[in-house]
């Protein structure tokens, strides 16, 4: 039997690049599935991902924001944003498709620093 | 002597060596990893990495795909492509056959194998572009 | 935990390196390879801040990458030591996680 | 849908056009595989499609046992269980039997 590790995904650009966030979610969710503590960290053009206002008629795209929501129910441990990277792009995160836990930049390094494995998604 | 320790190494690739470093970065990392006596348990290909089991029309000595199968039959690495990047991209049939496309050396699995690597693993490192 | 911190990009092109920069902690290490070696210029718009952070920060520029760019030594910030393959090996043993900046 | 329109599907069985399903193309569809629908049939039918509504995302045969065991609770949350209503693969005859695509990596 393997011990139980933590693991830390942190997204850094920005949504529509093609099936990333699918693969992206899929991949986070798996940890999920075997019960496995996982933490997502929305950094950068990163938290454009959670930006709940994407109007997506007449682009062809599919939306993120259900998608994001499996992150809720499948109980994925935190899902946090840097207060730095929402703050520069004017975004609240009163307005996101996802409650978040803000982590101030200066906090970012030892968060990361806590997990046992640490995915970095580009 | 830290240098000295014998370490058990995840690596996931996410890149397409047509389009970027990332692929062939991780073939010499993996490379010099075995040479200096580490072990390998799994290279997991995701996203568009799963394009480097592809056999390239034009496949010469050179060519990443041959350089991965090759260095899978000498020192038995486990190539793994995740099987739904790998359907996504065409390489693989929705029954989940490989229809011939890939490289000798490769295989399908899924992302379960990934984070049960992970849990063996003392080292996971990502490359990407 | 520490950190083992790969940028990838080239900072003309990407804001890799400085957001690489503003996370990582103390104990991390950064390896600049890829397009990424290009920060390890001297004499550019990133040499300040790449050199202040190379005060409390274990830099490092992978040899192989430099080479293959046509860059050398002379053009490049004096503090921050290279490494070939087997260095980079090394590194990911001495740092429990890796993070990619791209 | 018409009972004497036949079901368009595709190579592995799936509902071509999922806004044709209704609750007879489902009866039509479990036949397909062998399986005649009861309320416990139904009841995961029906939770895939609002599942699938909901998140516009399909699991994968392991997060599906965890989300039916949120939803519906651990005495149908489990293997055994489901692999009892659908024995030839739980999550994808469920997808198959409520119109919707197969999923990822299922095989």
């Amino acid at each position: 039997m393997n011990h139980s590790k933590c693991f830390v995904f942190v997204v850094r650009q920005p949504p529509f690049r093609g099936d990333r966030t699918v693969e992206l979610v899929d991949q986070l969710l798996a940890v999920a599935a075997f019960d496995h503590p996982v933490d997502v960290l929305f950094l950068d053009d990163g938290v454009w991902q959670l930006q709940a206002a994407h109007v997506l008629e007449g682009a062809g795209l599919r939306p993120l924001a259900p998608l994001l929501r499996t992150l809720e129910f499948y109980d994925v441990r935190e899902v946090a944003a840097e207060h730095e990277s929402l703050a520069e792009r004017a975004l609240s995160p009163d307005g996101l498709v996802l409650p978040v836990r803000l982590l101030a930049r200066s906090e970012v390094p030892a968060w990361i620093a806590g997990h046992d494995v640490a995915v970095g998604c580009g | 002597m830290v240098g000295a320790l014998i370490m058990k190494f995840v690596i996931q690739i996410d890149a397409s060596p047509h389009e970027a470093q990332a692929a062939n970065t991780a073939y010499q990392f993996i490379k010099a990893a075995l040479a200096n006596g580490h072990h390998i348990l799994l290279v997991f290909f995701y996203y568009d990495g799963v394009c480097n089991a592809q056999v390239s029309s034009f496949a010469g000595k050179d060519d990443l795909s041959g350089r991965w199968s090759a260095l899978a039959r000498e020192h038995g690495l486990d190539l793994v492509l995740c099987v739904s990047a790998a359907q996504r991209r065409g390489l693989v049939s929705a029954e989940g056959k490989d229809q011939g496309l890939l490289a000798p050396g490769f295989r399908i699995g899924g992302l379960g194998q990934w984070v049960d690597a992970c849990l063996k693993a003392d080292r996971i490192l990502t490359f990407t572009s | 935990m520490s950190v083992l911190h790969l940028v990838n990009a080239s900072p003309f092109e990407s804001a890799a390196l400085s957001r690489c920069l503003a996370r990582a902690g103390e104990g991390d290490a950064v390896l600049l390879l890829e397009n990424g070696v290009y920060g390890a210029l001297t004499g550019c718009r990133f040499s300040r801040e790449v050199a202040e952070a190379a005060a409390w920060l274990d830099i490092r520029v992978l040899a192989p990458d430099l080479r293959a760019r046509g860059l050398c030594a002379s053009s490049l910030l004096q503090t921050l030591g290279q490494v070939d393959y087997d260095g980079f090996v090394e590194l990911a043993v001495r740092h429990e996680l890796s993070l990619t900046w791209t | 849908m018409d009972v004497n329109q036949p079901l368009r599907l595709g190579a592995d069985g799936f509902l071509l056009d999922s806004h044709s399903w209704d609750e007879a193309t489902a009866e039509r569809l479990a036949e397909t595989i062998g399986i005649r629908l009861t309320d416990a049939h139904w009841e995961i039918v029906r939770f895939i499609r609002d599942y699938h509504r909901r998140f516009d995302h399909l699991p994968n045969a392991r997060l599906f046992v965890k989300a039916v065991q949120k939803e519906l609770g651990e005495t149908k949350g489990n293997n055994r269980y489901l692999h009892g209503l659908f024995p030839g693969g739980p999550l994808k005859h469920a997808c198959l039997i409520a119109g919707l695509p197969k999923p990822p990596g299922c095989l």
